[in-house]
């Protein structure tokens, strides 16, 4: 294990303390608690929004409070969800009498967590309301399971929930668009490299020099199954079909599209990626109506991407585009 | 049985070295079907605990339970701090302000953690977590309790049920829990949740078996 | 090597096509020329900023082309200058008639080839002018030598310049300021890992699993020296402080801090760098304006960091308070 | 020695086909102290005069020269585009429209081709560069030639003067180009520009010896 870091037990508290202090414009720490709040919080009548989870996805989720984002982040240890007394905190740090909403990815740890803070908030008489993102078609969707995993279509609920919360939207309707997003973003992803958890020094997966890893989850967690590498385009083809096949995705209508890097990915291969994207959309007379590349949901240092598609309605196509200033995704 | 609230809080400590001692081991099973942490999660929760217990030197067992529950939660994380935790919680809740325990006490204790990680996790026993090894234990415990053995011979019986319990695991597909995104994948793997249950378990028995 | 690409001749176009594609409101490309040009130049009397170089470097040098930055970008191989018939068809999409400052990284290739470009632009009657860029301080500064290098300080030139050149300003202010930047700008880095060029396939060095590579360039160049890792606060004591000594910054200075991953670097590990940046400055009473963290400067998928600081005046403070929107820059 | 622009062109071609064989061996050469380039990027030059040339079946030599020359710088990038672009420009420059090439067009191109780098590249001898390759080479080429040597005698000196300046640049530090800022790390190691010069002076010599 290689890597910039000081004690692996440190490591959390340290990224956030260099974080405040690169962007003291936008965000504070709340000491002890591995809390990034946005600087002017709570803003008064306005729904806060809190996510978090494991840390190790930056910039989601510290990267993503600010103006028109998330109002809170709490940051777990690496890979491991935050606890119910720093979610509580973050939604009391939040609260501006309008509700919080809770944007939960869909991971038991993160389900349990944040479920047990919703009831302690409860308690302390302060409405909330949750969604969960399971937008991975990576992962078989049962009724008698987990369900699918939360991945980098996270970051479209956190934008235009976000944008919502903005505009003023009470907590049912900052809760209805959130859900609108999560009924219509996809994702899947793959990995040239595994990741390695600096507590446990070593990766949860090893891959040989021609192997990738399909499907696999942004945590280290295997993928659904192991293949020799191909080109840019063989693999996209496969991700995006998978995509578009799941909704399904279909001629007319209008998406907005991420190519997520996972973290050891350069630019250069995330625009290959995009570039086969664009063509398939096209092909298929899907009209892109934005498209966002770079590193939005990382998993450590592990080389790979992940493509996500959002089908756009009007209501979505504005909130997307409204503002957003935060250190992590910044629009005009 | 006649476990002073002392007593009880040196096996929670046992209880939290063997976590210790086993923390690269419960990792290395979560790196198969998880996300390589079920050692260190446990482990930071039970070193919290460590430091907390002596702060408890006069209170209740009921209280010493809420509070190795509440530090659970409070430091776990992922998905064994609100197991674990609520597990505590809810054992500690049902036995309330006593001073000493009986078996009766153990066997309520196990039953209320059960349901409690059962309602926090919504899993079945055949899912492929802690339930297929706390549930089976709980239940061998109440068979042998009624068949008349004592505490320390009706939890080796629970001991030996969790065992068998981890050992099932290892052929069943997860349905809950990260090891479900694998699918058939997680087969052959066996369950680092039921494991350190087992490992618990195992501890409490010893406890009580060098005790007697 | 293992990456997300097609063929290796072809990478530099399919990354142009991707990266257009996702951007179409703020750049288009010159077919077969390689060059990605501000969607709205040439912008009538506004003096035009054009950079580029090898390419590998994402989001430099295209992803900085928009509004208050540059006006277009040439994309070489990757690793090597452009040709100068490419930077000349970028001087003249750009040319608005207020003349066109050319930013160039020393490397005597960038060198060479910018100079035959602006010798081309002159007979054609287009006003240009020039500045090289040398931030590097793990290079020796020698008259008798090619001097120091050109990293990740070239963004502070691109944002200073082309917010100079946004505001109206004429073809000497736009240079003079660019001046006063590479004046007052220094960088170093550090590598974890090589990188690999497609077209070469292996890496240019290898480094042990306990090695690192102190002052290597951004071209997989070898550094001044190896040695064995240490914590990323010892790493970054070593480079900042050869950063500050450098110029030297100095008690009571205004800087602007830029915290640059090389490609593979996790942003975690880039906060962590910035935690003890942050230190280091308040130590020295040096007090930072604006802190920029994340990927600036890239080296493909070098895993490593650079750390840069720009002596600020009033006038660099508020150019580079300007608002920025670029693909990969972006600042209200 | 009478070289005819079809001979002339066919003698690129095999200084273009030397390049492209020792491709992989050049960019190991830059990897060592550079960028890992300089056979891709000239390999991809030549390649590009390759498919120009049969354009020119009717042009003159110095037009052959200039257009190798904007070919390269067209097409090469880096430094060495620009230094052996130039280097090719000047020569046509200073040949100009003659239908066949004596002794003494080889002596003036190639001095015309020297001056034109090292104006271009600002290095002297002992920088580490193509100049260390070159200079001697033209030097040598000019006293054989003043001693009454023919063309191929005379090429083949400098040939030899080019081998050594190439074996020379291994116990110096650059002061030009990427391997500059290695310092003292660049000893030992020989430049890839000095040795793709004297790849391409050899070339032309074996094709002149051949030829006779
Ligand atoms: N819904 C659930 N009910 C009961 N146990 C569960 C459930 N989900 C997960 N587990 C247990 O949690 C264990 C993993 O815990 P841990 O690795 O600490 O958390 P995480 O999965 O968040 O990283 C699994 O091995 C499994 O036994
Ligand atoms: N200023 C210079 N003058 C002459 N030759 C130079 C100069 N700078 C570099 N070179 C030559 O260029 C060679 C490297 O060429 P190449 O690798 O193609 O370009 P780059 O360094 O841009 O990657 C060096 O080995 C050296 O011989
Ligand atoms: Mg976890
Ligand atoms: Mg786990
Ligand atoms: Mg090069
Ligand atoms: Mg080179």
């Amino acid at each position: 294990m290689k890597k910039l870091i000081n004690l692996p037990e440190q490591v959390v508290e340290d990224m956030l303390e260099g974080m405040v202090a690169a962007y003291p414009e936008y965000i504070r720490l709340v000491p002890e608690l591995n809390i990034v709040v946005r600087k002017d919080a709570p803003m008064k009548g306005q729904v806060g929004l809190v996510s978090g989870g494991g840390s190790g996805h930056e910039p989601t989720h510290g990267g993503f409070v600010g103006k028109g984002m998330l109002t809170a982040a709490c940051a777990g240890d690496v890979f491991t969800s935050p606890t119910p007394d720093q979610i509580l905190a973050a939604i009391k740090e939040v609260d501006g009498g309008a509700g919080v909403l809770l944007v939960v990815k869909n991971y038991t740890g993160d389900i349990m967590n944040f479920e047990m803070a919703a009831e302690l908030a409860e308690a302390e008489g302060i409405e909330t309301a949750s969604v969960v993102v399971n937008d991975d078609v990576a992962v078989e969707d049962s009724l008698y399971t987990q369900g699918r995993r939360g991945i980098a279509g996270t970051v479209f609920v956190h934008k235009i929930a976000g944008a919502k919360a903005q505009a003023g939207g009470t907590l049912d309707e900052v809760k209805e668009v959130a859900e609108k997003v999560i009924a219509n973003v996809r994702s899947m992803g793959m990995a040239l490299t595994p990741c390695i958890v600096p507590a446990a020094g070593k990766p949860t997966f090893t891959l040989a020099e021609d192997e990738i890893e399909i499907g696999m989850g942004i945590h280290g967690e295997p993928g659904t199954h192991r293949e020799k590498i191909r080109t840019a385009d063989e693999i996209t083809e496969h991700l995006t079909k998978k995509v578009l096949e799941d909704l399904p995705f279909a001629e007319g209508d209008e998406v907005a599209v991420m190519i997520n890097g996972l973290g050891a990915t350069p630019l250069m291969e995330l625009f290959v990626i995009n570039k086969k994207v664009a063509k398939m959309l096209g092909e298929r007379k899907i009209s892109v109506v934005r498209t966002y590349v770079g590193e939005y949901m990382t998993s450590l240092e592990m080389a790979g991407a992940s493509v996500t598609l959002l089908k756009l309605d009007q209501e979505l196509k504005e909130l997307l585009a409204a503002p957003a200033d935060t250190p992590g995704f910044k629009q005009f | 049985m006649g476990l002073t609230v002392s007593e009880l809080t040196d096996m929670i400590q046992a209880v939290g070295k063997v976590i210790e001692d086993n923390k690269a081991f419960l990792t290395e099973l979560d790196s198969a079907i998880g996300d390589a942490d079920h050692g260190i999660n446990m482990a930071k929760g039970f070193h919290a605990v460590k430091e907390k217990l002596p702060t408890l030197a006069d209170a209740d067992a009921g209280t010493v339970l809420k509070t190795v529950g509440m530090t659970l939660v409070s430091t776990v994380g992922g998905a064994s701090g609100p197991l674990y935790g609520t597990a505590f919680l809810r054992a500690g809740m049902k036995i309330g302000n006593k001073e000493e325990l009986l078996a009766v006490d153990l066997d309520l204790g196990l039953v209320a953690a059960l349901e409690g990680i059962k309602q926090r996790g919504r899993a079945e026993p055949g899912d492929k977590t802690i339930v297929d090894a706390l549930q089976p234990a709980v239940m061998a415990l109440k068979e042998s309790l009624n068949a008349g053995k004592t505490a320390t011979e009706a939890l080796g019986a629970a001991v030996t049920a969790a065992e068998d319990g981890v050992e099932y695991t290892k052929g069943i597909i997860a349905r809950k829990g990260r090891a479900s995104y694998l699918g058939e994948r997680s087969l052959g793997h066996q369950d680092p949740g039921a494991t350190s249950t087992y490992l618990m378990l195992r501890t409490m028995q010893e406890f009580l078996a060098r005790r007697t």
